[in-house]
């Protein structure tokens, strides 16, 4: 239900989208200022890139898509991407206002992508780990067959290589279009964790703007440590569903990554100059934990 | 035909059929003419046209039929088919959910563990109960039960009838959306058998939170789905009056997910619902319970951990 | 600290305690009528005694003995003691208002027991199980080496004949007469609950009225199963203490067994007449698991 | 002597005799007189007093040092040990109790899970950190990263000074006796080493969550019991005013637990306490730190598990 949000917000965000997608796809638009979502002011397209899309202003972390997302946290040219033609069927023959596969070969045009998620291996600090990595335009980031299956395949071969593994959410809930089938994948992945658990394997994630929904339910939140990226919002339910329910208005700081952590949920937020860092010494601390383990085993 | 349920539309048309059988015996009675034969035949053609229409029903009726206020919920199946049930309250952490109930019994003989999402009949109970919707408290109760089990080597058995996790702000802050995932992830790890049957609804990750069992089954009539038709209808076709087209287009039924491997057998209801005749619903409940644990009994633990990682693993289609 | 409220409760209770020490110890005295300290009815004394010391009229759980609870609980002349001859020492010496030594002779004098605790095995419904029941009337029921080391035995020994424990607690706390090695005793037990849990043996916990402190804080709480008996107080700090604390009074069910369960603390809560036949099915059910479990090893 | 301290009251003298000394050189400066020999015998006198008094402080001195507001906290030692110290916030369940800090770091290179209880130094800090007085929340914080600790591999440290868990409403419903004995037995089936060291106050079963360790330390005027001094005196001396009575009675030092192997080791501090240099203390902690996790690393799982059962196993008197 908590796409419904997603939805509803969607000419606000629209906006933001077009703005930023354009500096990425247009040369000549990637000239132009850009209005900062959050303080209005206005900023030289280039200078966000270099800020990492966050707003020199006020600090506010724009949305980023997955390729983006790769480039700002991997060493250099270090990522290979696994399985990336796995791509959406229409088991169901969905038909709502427009049927599935339409919208499939849209958000396939907007993004160049088969769908919500990116996996792969790659480096921090020359650090490998396994990475799966959402995006937010294709589809809402909603979680589907390809998403279960890709983000399972990632943490099989990761406990196979034995590497630690990183997800990255950023998805409005399930896939209402596979049902039932999308609904699995929550079970699927989470299977998928118990058994890097069972073996060992450290799981990180990184919950990103925005996530909820069927991946908060899954395998977003149960990592062995998770980092919210600042000012992310992050739920279960929607906020619409819930005012709804308790036909009330929610505080405005209600489900940021802020709060999560004030309720206990994440282990840190972290602003996305220090993720890179933060997690390459997190994959640090464990790898000498591990070798340590090792040793002793000996 | 039980005149004490308020019928569902589509019932309508049996009570009148009945009303009329009715009114030949009175008829008969008061005036003396034999209508044995004609009482007989519209009797006859009554049951028939009810095995047709519940063979038939569409997912909206199922819906129906799956939230009808009679249904039996938890606890009734809990008093009609264990022995000895000795309820576990509580997360052992400041609450105990009334949402999710669970606790040792013997079914036939059999001592498990047994959970489920209890629904009240009265606005009080459903109060009480919170609609049958679960707080994260309640998935940590549930938790801490299957750890019970796992530990005590007993079969868990998980009956779920929910529109969902509760969608509250306390629930938000105390995590509903890791208290399910956790669920998921720690079940996958359990060592003994665990079976789940949706009853009524199975609406979201608020059910799936119960059911990542090696055995999955459905009531002829209840239903199971990543999100409610109503609120399916009203993001993709923005008006909640669209619920039965969402309810058709996200094939709920047992049917539909046997044919995806999703739920493994479909349990029978009586003609007409499980709330015309509780005592057959459970006994076919209990029966298939029975038959399930026997048939995983004799797996050891990694056995039955890597099939019910194996069954999930395969669920989902794609193209490659 | 939990001791201070049954200390600063004393009065009232040494007029219960006495009227019930009475009955069993004083023939002439045993004819008696007797108050109930909930509903001011008068009670004959003998009915009390069938009634399992629960008042008739008002279903009010009068505080028992270990003796009595023995006698109460297991099957006739099934209980066999272990243990107990181990009695207190004084390591530290200690003198308050009066010295400890003193205060050992005087507990054993009023209660004919070594310490604050009987263990042993005993039968319920032909079922045996290791039991071990804490008497109040000893110096408060507070926990101290003597308490520790027999309960630590009980578990152990129990593990070694693989059949079920059931604690049963009164309590006022730690015996601060032996301060640190007191504290210590919460470790010792819980770690042996520990390896009772590794071995899978089933350890069931009933709280009775009261159960405070360092014992609430160890291997009270700690039960595969704990069932609370009716009407009894739990809870880890004094009700003073805490008054004293947040400046306020109290609820008057705060504590009690049933706003505990209300807030998930217990499993279950038992009137006295019903607590035989609910561990009697629970050790039954159990028994029969793991039973299933021996069979599936073979 | 550092001025910014309030003195306790018996370290006045030791503020009067530099107070003379300071004297005696404001003197030597404005007249010319030459006093270096009585500055220098005085000098040497003061450090011999200052020596003989905090060798032989009575408990109720020791308590006063150990509750000195400028004594180091957690997050200070977490500064001046620790290298990448991340912390990781939460119990997963809606809190962050702040009263219970914990993350992981690398000491020396060493990689661990550093975990304490964080008193604040101001009126707005106390607050914030409960005046180190824990929510059972903050031990389920602490029971979460120790499971962490363990599936990685990583020793575990406790650094513990706390007036005891709080005695609150909420605390009593959300279980503050269960949390802190489930730490208790939870403690005792961790694969890892564990060192808890007493940093200030220890201070019931507050402390001994955080406390059931292969080796436990405490600073040389920190304080460990099963009560407060002052809640000892007013139960069983009623009266608040005995607590120095209670204090002695008590035994609550470091010299006095390690007879009783209760304590393995006292680690030094600075002449007037931790307050007086706190890099000093920090790396007094640290030094005994690495060594304990290289004497217990070369030990495989269940020899750390048997040592720590063992360890309390042995403990208390009784005669038989
Ligand atoms: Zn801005
Ligand atoms: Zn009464």
């Amino acid at each position: 239900m908590s796409l419904k949000d997603w939805f509803a917000n969607r000419k606000k965000r629209r906006l933001e989208t077009a703005l930023v997608d354009s500096r990425v796809c247009d040369d000549e638009l990637h000239k132009l200022w850009v209005k900062c979502y959050n303080c209005n002011s206005s900023l030289i397209s280039k200078d966000l890139d270099k800020n990492l899309l966050v707003c020199p202003n006020c600090d506010y972390h724009f949305r980023i898509n997955a390729r983006t997302r790769i480039e700002q946290l991997l060493d250099k040219t270090s990522f290979e991407e696994i399985n990336a033609k796995i791509s959406p069927a229409d088991p169901l023959d969905f038909v709502d206002t427009e049927n599935y596969k339409n919208r499939q070969k849209k958000a396939k045009k907007k993004t160049g992508l088969n769908d919500a998620v990116i996996t792969g291996f790659g480096e921090i600090d020359g650090q490998k780990l396994a990475l799966a990595v959402m995006d937010f335009e294709y589809m809402g980031g909603s979680m589907g067959s390809v998403v279960g299956e890709k983000v399972t395949r990632l943490i099989e071969a990761a406990i196979e290589k034995k590497l630690p593994i990183l997800a990255i959410t950023s998805s409005g809930g399930a896939r209402m279009q596979e049902s039932a089938l999308s609904l699995m994948q929550m079970a699927k992945t989470s299977c998928a964790v118990a058994k890097a658990n069972e073996e060992k394997i450290l799981y990180m994630t990184l919950l990103t703007e925005p996530t909820f929904g069927g991946v908060t339910a899954s395998f977003g939140t149960i990592g062995d440590i998770i980092i919210a990226e600042q000012g992310a919002r992050i739920g279960f339910a929607g906020r619409r569903v819930i005012e709804q329910t308790i036909r009330q208005k929610l505080p405005s700081d209600f489900q940021t990554a802020e709060y999560l952590m004030k309720y206990g949920q994440v282990d840190m937020i972290s602003h996305r100059k220090e993720l890179k860092n933060t997690i390459s010494n997190i994959i640090k601390i464990h790898a000498k934990s591990t070798k340590h383990q090792k040793k002793s085993k000996k | 035909m039980n005149k004490e349920f308020t019928p569902l539309e589509f019932e309508k048309s049996i009570y009148q059929i009945e009303d009329k059988i009715e009114e030949l015996k009175n008829l008969s009675t008061r005036t003396g003419i034999d209508l044995k034969e004609q009482i007989s035949t519209l009797t006859k053609q009554a049951i028939e046209y009810k095995e047709q229409l519940y063979a038939n029903l569409t997912p909206t009726q199922k819906l129906q039929i799956s939230r009808h206020p009679k249904r039996p919920t938890f606890l009734d199946y809990v008093e009609l088919i264990t022995e000895n049930f000795i309820e576990m309250h509580g997360d052992r952490k400041g609450t105990d959910d009334r949402a999710i109930i669970g606790g040792i019994a013997e079914i036939q003989g059999q001592p498990v563990m047994l959970i489920g999402t209890q629904k009240g009949k009265t606005t009080k109970e459903n109060i009480k109960y919170n609609f049958g919707m679960p707080q994260p408290e309640g998935y940590r109760k549930a938790l801490r039960l299957f750890y019970h089990a796992d530990k005590f080597n007993m079969p868990i058995v998980t009956l779920i009838d929910t529109p969902g996790a509760y969608p509250g702000i306390k629930a938000e802050e105390t995590g509903q959306g890791i208290a399910i995932a956790e669920n998921l992830r720690e079940m996958a790890k359990l060592n003994v058998p665990i079976i789940a049957i949706i009853t009524g609804e199975g609406c979201s990750g608020g059910a799936l939170g119960l059911a990542v069992a090696n055995k999955v089954f459905m009531l002829e009539h209840s239903y199971y789905t990543v999100i409610s038709p109503e609120g399916c209808a009203s993001i993709l076709w923005r008006s909640a009056e669209k619920a039965s087209d969402a309810a058709q287009a996200l094939k709920i039924t047992a049917k539909d997910l046997m044919k995806y491997n999703i739920v493994d057998g479909e349990i029978k209801e009586p003609l007409g619902g499980a709330h015309y005749d509780h005592k057959l619903t459970a006994k076919n409940l209990s029966d298939t319970i029975i038959k399930s644990i026997e048939e995983l009994s004799s797996k050891d633990a990694k056995t039955l951990k890597e099939e019910r990682y194996q069954k999930f693993r395969k669920m989902g289609v794609f193209c490659e």
